[in-house]
């Protein structure tokens, strides 16, 4: 078992884990070594499995998944620990890992119980990392649930502001979407295997099968897309997003809009369009409103937040009503385009949210209209904001333009008058987009200096210049070079896009 | 036809169950309340002794009316007081009582009256055709363990039995 | 050709950025300073080679039977799309891009130098010069684009230069408001062209220029008619791309950000908000052209925009005080002039015109040598602004004795821009008007109109300037000519000023490579010269000595001054939609909606969720009996729904 | 006439009735208590009552009474401890007193 490379994306933040158990509460130094450690150990087996992956593929492999591996885990229900990994899959795992690791390094001077957050914190990895690596939906499911339960924890205990009514807000509601989901996963359970054969739960059997009826698809693809819509901050259900994000500490405002919400947009690709694809085909059209407006929604309300978590958390309703707009556009560049996106969002929203816990955690407001020209006291965060804003608004070089531009140029490509006019509406977010982004950096980082007591602030420390440089060379890197990245996903869309297709006929 | 026998020893328990239990329930006096009971009691188990199941009418005179009447007498003077109030009932109560007991009863009867399957056979009929049931036979029942025999569920009230001393003795015990 | 030289002449601006942003906190200003120059010394250098390389060379690859060829130096993949639509990086050379090239590299190299003088003494001078060397990078990045997609990627680079730049002194509000509303504004254009390259790269399924600009028929076939709201697709796709150019060359209506954009420092918008920047929207259209030229609508547009701002501006730069923001005004007008030239220019023969793409090569003309003399105009403003540190001609007047190397270009650049012989200015504007009296008498007299118009507001400025009165405050703070890093590119500006008309542009620009001879309309010549010079003289009379006419004039049209002074209220009704209408209403609505709405459902469900738990939890009320008689409730009504249904 | 089973059940209800008439109104602890022994009396009644009528060949019924008396001893058995109990702490028997287990 332990022979797949894969399985130890599980295996490592358990052992990290185990590590932070042995740990002292009050031995700062040793949690933070054990962090470190493994989190580095994450990121370089991500990386080996990237390259491995790009090797295999160089090498002509074509399997829809690479790395196989199965193991029965519940037999009655024909539960599989199964494993498989494509370019998407790889790419996510390369994502949590870099922000993960970016997290352990924003979230260095934790306090109260630094061993506690930790150990939740790697808790939260392992759902995370489970997820993208699982290719059964049952497994999957579990690790979603893993990966959302100690929100609730990391944000009441840690949070700051509203907490408990915002850990409150941010559980129910995901899992208000975990029930419709659960309900849908069931029901491609139930349908998995219509001649009466046995019934499974794996993703690339069930495709394969290819025979859910059509009004059974209706229903389930609504519950799985509006589930995994929840955590996707899809209008009129993303309202747990703001106050969510508002109230978690630095990394798991990292941790959550950097990966978390990607699971939802994964999800959506994964399993309601490919496991249900005649479904996606006609009832696309519901959720391409929803999304287009969750964009537009999103970008306008960013527009007049005053707080700085806000502004983010409704930039990320826009942003991340992108992806799962483009996924709905069912073309290969589209979809391109969300895989993208969803790197571009998770790298950009995570370093906003970094800098975001550093400013607080100097001014100790997060209230732009009390700060102004913070550019002068604390140049290092304040150009780090302006390049993350310049990735949020599409700034060319930077990874935002790079998924926004195939976003667009990918749904364009739907001829039909109703998507080209979503699509005109969306590519209007990129002005409002805009003017947020600039109201923000002109309030808090230009101008005069608000409030005489921020003149006697810091600067970056090492650990937070470590963790943000991270997040902005991987940005700049998309940005400058985002070819590779459709070389590694460009195979992943084939099996989907046939079912789409061959659904359509 | 039955015997006139019968019917009279029928019409004695039938009468004295109906009005003792309601009696029962009606008294203010509480040890009153246990003495109706226990001419319910023992009118059940002469039902028994007709319907031809004598070793349960025993057990019912000598559990019920020997064993568990002797604790509500024991508990009740343990537990009374001179000017005890508790035996008067609010006329809400009441009301609430007839409502639910009435409508329960009526609902009942009617059940019972519209049943064509209850209304059949007499008892001697019933009597001929099953018989006494000997000691042996129940004595076989409760310590077999095949089909229609008892003995689990034996065992099972022996332990319940024996629970119930330990848990009577703990709970009394504490102050 | 070898692509060494293509390649680092984008690669040093751009190493240069990384390494004074990066570095430059470390390094001393000088060091910056002298890094910056060298930096961009060696690229104008290679610039230069290119360029003339590409005109003189007389390589087949560059000039076959005497017409000037496209060719890609480079082209590789950066982004794939689809199969078909890929996104590439290369360098096109071709004649204007290589125009281009010089124009941007000698401004810019004037302007670094420039700047070492008058930017010594700032704080974020490091800074200013990485920004510097970006904006230059990403100029050239635009001009030398093979695709539109590689145009639209530099075309939003620049803005974000600019934005850099206008907001250099960004601890002062009006500076940071300045650069985003041009950021804003220009992103806003940059919608329209983004669609518009939807449109167009849907329909044709490239986004090479080359490509599109060598078949037009084949574009517009490519629509197969399609239509939309009445109108061509194309035409749609066209007028969009068009009014990207519309927000980058601040035409009407999207010209505010223009003349806010002076709160830049001085170099910064000879550079950028002058001579370059604004002038890639005539580049995109001259760029675009062939196919512009198949759709007749968007070339009207195009004439209609321009004319209507040129006319506009014009007016509202008679009525200025700042002396910066009468250059962007011109600027704006000057820019539609060249907008109007190309809209009038047509690249098919036309019946009694001797050449049809007359306005093309004019307009390039004018672009060239309008490059030249309003870099110069706006540094001399520098440095006047430097030397009695206030915007306003109110501050100034009677200069010309404290400062005659300043007073001198100045003037040059005065008599370029009002189109006066021998001054490049005018062998542009010559050549302008006559394309557009070519194609309609009227352009042409109502672009006379507009260039009468310049040379008064010119002049107005040049006397109230440097002669009227002098200041009394200069005997406090005597004003002198700048130091030599000032005073050398304000000398080599005026002589290129002076002398570019002479160049005989027709031989290396024109529209499909062949060589054309400029010759002298003179009706065109001699009228527009006597509008001029009437203008001057009206002025002169006006401003030269200290006198009541102005204030009289002024008050016989107050409204009308006043309007003129105020933009006639664009700013004011843009500020009306943006913060009354989108702000106020839009975006606090949605926001209240999300809130109190949307939020509130979300809540909503947890308070039914909650208050039903209350008001239950009264029957969990302890009390046995009361359970029981719930109970046995319950249990009747079941026997008797039971019992009705066996019956 | 005859002695159908309907006039065994007839009783058994009425019991039942006066049953839950005293269940919910005593207050009186112990007076519940006896009430509920009426209503187990009138099901035991009744499970003999079916057995001897419909099932006269086997004892299901009466065995399943036999099973019902014993628990019932051992539930009075222990609610009169607690019985006891509760009069102990709070001083009297009453049921509308004890209502600790709210909420």
């Amino acid at each position: 078992m332990f022979e797949n490379i894969l399985i130890w994306f599980v295996v490592i933040p358990v052992i990290m884990m185990a590590g932070l158990g042995l740990c002292r509460n009050s031995n700062m130094n040793a949690i933070r070594a054990v962090m470190v450690v493994c989190s580095t150990a994450l990121l370089g087996l991500s990386v080996w499995l990237c390259c491995d992956f790009l090797r295999l593929r160089g090498m002509g492999v074509d399997d829809e998944m690479l790395f196989t591996g199965s193991w029965m885990w519940y037999e009655p229900l024909n539960i599989h620990l199964a494993v498989g990994v494509d370019g998407i899959s790889v790419l996510m795992l390369l994502l949590s890992s870099v922000i993960v690791f970016a997290g352990t390094f924003a979230s260095w001077k934790i306090s109260p119980l630094p061993k506690n957050f930790f150990l939740w914190f790697a808790l939260l990895s392992t759902g995370v990392f489970g997820f993208f690596i699982s290719i059964d939906i049952f497994t999957m499911f579990m690790f979603y649930e893993v990966a959302l339960i100690p929100m609730y924890l990391l944000i009441g205990v840690w949070g700051t502001g509203r907490k408990e009514y915002s850990a409150m807000k941010l559980t129910l509601m995901l899992m208000g979407g975990s029930a419709f989901l659960m309900l849908g996963l069931l029901g491609i359970f139930w349908h998995s295997a219509p001649a009466g054969g046995q019934l499974t739960w794996n993703i690339l059997e069930i495709s394969h099968n290819a025979s859910i009826a059509p009004e059974w698809q209706y229903m389930l693809f609504c519950f799985t897309f509006v589930g995994f819509g929840v955590l996707g901050a899809m209008f009129p259900f993303h309202t747990w997003s703001p106050d969510g994000h508002a109230c978690a500490p630095t990394a798991v405002s990292m941790l959550h809009a950097g990966v978390l919400m990607k699971l939802g947009g994964y999800g959506c690709f994964r399993i309601a369009i490919f496991l249900l694809p005649q479904a996606a085909n006609e009832l696309a059209w519901i959720f391409i409103i929803l999304t287009g407006v969750s964009i537009v929604y999103g970008a306008f309300s960013a527009c007049v937040q005053t707080d700085l978590k806000y502004i983010n958390a409704y930039s990320s309703v826009s942003h991340c009503g992108m992806v799962l707009f483009a996924i709905l556009m069912l073309n290969t560049t589209a979809m391109t385009g969300a895989i993208l996106q969803m790197l571009s969002h998770g790298l950009m929203t995570a370093l906003f949210f970094a800098l975001i816990g550093m400013i607080y955690g100097r001014t100790h407001t997060r209230d732009i209209r009390q700060m102004g020209g913070l550019m002068k006291i604390m140049p290092y965060l304040g150009v780090c904001y302006m390049i993350a804003g310049f990735a949020s608004l599409g700034l060319p070089g930077l990874s935002g333009f790079v998924a926004e531009m195939t976003i667009f140029f990918g749904s364009f490509q739907d001829a039909d008058l109703f998507h080209r006019i979503f699509v005109i509406a969306a590519t209007c977010s990129i002005v409002i987009t805009a003017v947020y982004i600039l109201r923000v950096v002109g309030k808090l980082l230009l101008g005069p200096v608000q409030d005489e007591h921020h003149l006697a602030l810091t600067d970056a420390a090492w650990f937070e210049r470590f963790s943000t440089v991270t997040l902005i060379l991987c940005i700049a890197g998309i940005g400058c070079f985002p070819n590779w990245i459709n070389e590694t996903i460009q195979h992943s869309f084939a099996p989907i896009i046939a079912a789409v297709q061959s659904a359509a006929l | 036809m039955d015997s006139v026998g019968n019917i009279i020893v029928y019409f004695i328990i039938a009468i004295a169950m109906i009005f003792f239990s309601f009696k029962a329930v009606t008294t203010r006096k509480i040890l009153r309340a246990a003495t109706y009971l226990l001419f319910v009691l023992l009118a059940v188990g002469v039902a028994y002794f007709q319907l031809g199941y004598q070793f349960l009418g025993a057990v019912q005179i000598a559990v019920y009316a020997g064993g568990i009447m002797v604790l509500f007498v024991f508990a009740i003077l343990l537990t009374h007081k001179p000017n005890d109030k508790s035996g008067l009932i609010d006329s809400h109560r009441r009301a609430w009582g007839i409502t639910l007991a009435g409508s329960a009863a009526v609902v009942l009867i009617f059940a019972l009256f519209y049943m064509p399957l209850l209304h059949g056979a007499s008892l001697m009929e019933c009597m001929q055709s099953g018989g006494e049931i000997t000691m042996k036979e129940i004595g076989t029942a409760f310590t077999g363990s095949d089909r229609f025999q008892y003995l689990l569920p034996f065992e099972a009230i022996s332990v319940l039995l024996l629970a119930c001393i330990i848990g009577g003795v703990t709970i009394a015990r504490k102050g | 050709m070898d692509i060494t030289l293509p390649i680092l002449i984008l690669a040093i601006p751009i190493t240069m950025f990384l390494i004074l942003g990066i570095g430059g906190v470390k390094m001393s200003k000088k060091m910056a300073g002298v890094l910056g120059i060298l930096g961009l010394g060696t690229t104008a250098v290679l610039a230069y080679i290119v360029a003339l390389t590409y005109y003189f060379s007389g390589d087949p690859l560059f000039i076959v039977d005497g017409v000037r060829q496209q060719y890609q130096v480079f082209d590789v993949t950066w982004l794939a799309f689809t199969q078909s639509l890929v996104v590439n990086i290369g360098f096109l050379l071709d004649p204007i891009s290589a125009l281009m090239l010089i124009v941007i590299t000698t401004i810019s190299f004037m302007v670094h130098l420039y700047s070492w003088g008058y930017m010594e003494g700032e704080q974020g001078f490091q800074r200013y010069y990485a920004f510097l060397s970006l904006f230059t990078f990403s100029m050239l990045g635009l001009v030398v684009a093979t695709n539109i997609f590689q145009m639209y990627i530099f075309w939003e680079l620049v803005g974000v230069s600019s934005y850099l730049l206008i907001g250099f002194y960004y601890k002062l509000p009006s500076a940071v408001s300045a650069s985003k509303k041009a950021f804003i504004v220009t992103r806003f254009a940059d919608l329209g062209f983004l669609i518009g390259i939807l449109i167009l790269s849907y329909y044709t399924d490239t986004f090479n220029f080359v490509d599109m600009t060598s078949n037009p028929d084949g574009v517009l076939l490519s629509t197969g008619g399609a239509t939309f709201m009445g109108a061509s697709v194309l035409t749609w796709a066209m007028v969009l791309i068009f009014t990207g150019g519309m927000g980058k060359s601040a035409m009407m209506p999207l010209h505010i950000w223009l003349p806010d954009a002076m709160e830049g420092p001085t170099p910064v918008s000879a550079l950028i908000h002058a001579a370059t920047m604004v002038v890639a929207g005539v580049y995109l259209v001259a760029r675009m052209f062939p196919v512009y030229c198949t759709v007749d609508a968007a070339m009207t547009f195009i004439c209609v925009v321009g004319a209507i701002t040129a006319f506009y501006a014009a007016v509202v730069a008679c009525a200025q005080i700042d002396i910066k923001r009468i250059l962007a005004f011109s600027t704006i007008s000057q820019i539609a002039f060249m907008m109007v030239s190309l809209g009038v220019a047509y690249d098919k023969p036309i019946e009694g015109v001797h050449y049809s793409g007359l306005g093309y090569m004019a307009g390039m003309f004018h672009l060239f040598t309008h490059a030249m003399f309003k870099a110069l105009l706006f540094l001399g403003a520098g440095a006047l602004i430097h030397a009695v540190h206030s915007n306003n001609y109110t501050a100034m007047g009677g200069l010309r004795k404290y400062m005659p190397i300043t007073h001198i270009t100045f003037l040059f650049g005065c008599l370029a821009i009002a189109g006066i012989w021998p001054f490049s200015g005018f062998f542009s504007k010559d050549e302008m008007l006559a394309a557009m009296f070519a194609r309609h008498w009227f352009w042409g007299a109502w672009m006379t109109m507009v260039a009468g118009l310049t040379a008064f507001y010119m002049f107005r400025m040049y006397f109230l300037v440097f002669w009227w009165k002098e200041n009394p405050h200069y005997k406090e703070h005597k004003p002198h000519d700048a130091p030599w890093q000032m005073s050398l590119p304000l000398i080599i500006l005026a002589i290129v000023s002076l002398c570019a008309g002479w160049i005989p542009f027709g031989e290396f620009v024109t529209w499909n490579g062949e060589p054309y001879h400029i010759h002298i309309e003179l009706s065109v010549a001699v009228t527009s010269i006597c509008i001029a010079v009437c203008a001057i003289a009206l002025a002169g009379v006006m401003y030269a000595k200290e006198n009541p006419l102005p204030a009289k004039v002024k008050s016989f049209w107050p409204t009308l001054w006043e309007a003129a002074h105020r933009r006639f209220y664009w700013d004011e009704i843009y500020m009306f939609i943006t913060h009354k209408i989108i702000f106020g209403i839009i975006c606090k609505s949605i926001a209240w909606f999300d809130r109190h709405v949307i939020d509130a459902t979300m809540d909503g469900f947890a308070k039914i969720t909650q208050k039903t738990s209350y008001a239950i939890r009264g029957m969990q009320s302890g009390e046995i009996q009361a359970y029981v008689a719930w109970y046995i409730a319950g249990a009747v009504v079941l026997a008797a729904i039971t019992w009705l249904c066996l019956i | 006439m005859d002695l159908s089973m309907l006039w065994y059940l007839v009783p058994s209800v009425i019991m039942l009735a006066c049953g839950i008439y005293g269940f919910v109104t005593r207050k009186n602890l112990i007076a519940i208590l006896i009430s509920l022994e009426l209503m187990l009396n009138s099901a035991d009644l009744n499970f003999v009552v079916f057995n001897r009528y419909l099932f006269p060949g086997s004892m299901e019924g009466m065995a399943f009474s036999l099973f019902a008396i014993a628990i019932a001893a051992a539930e009075t058995a222990i609610a009169i401890a607690i019985i006891i109990n509760i009069y102990r702490a709070i001083g009297n028997t009453d049921i509308t007193e004890i209502k600790k287990l709210k909420f």
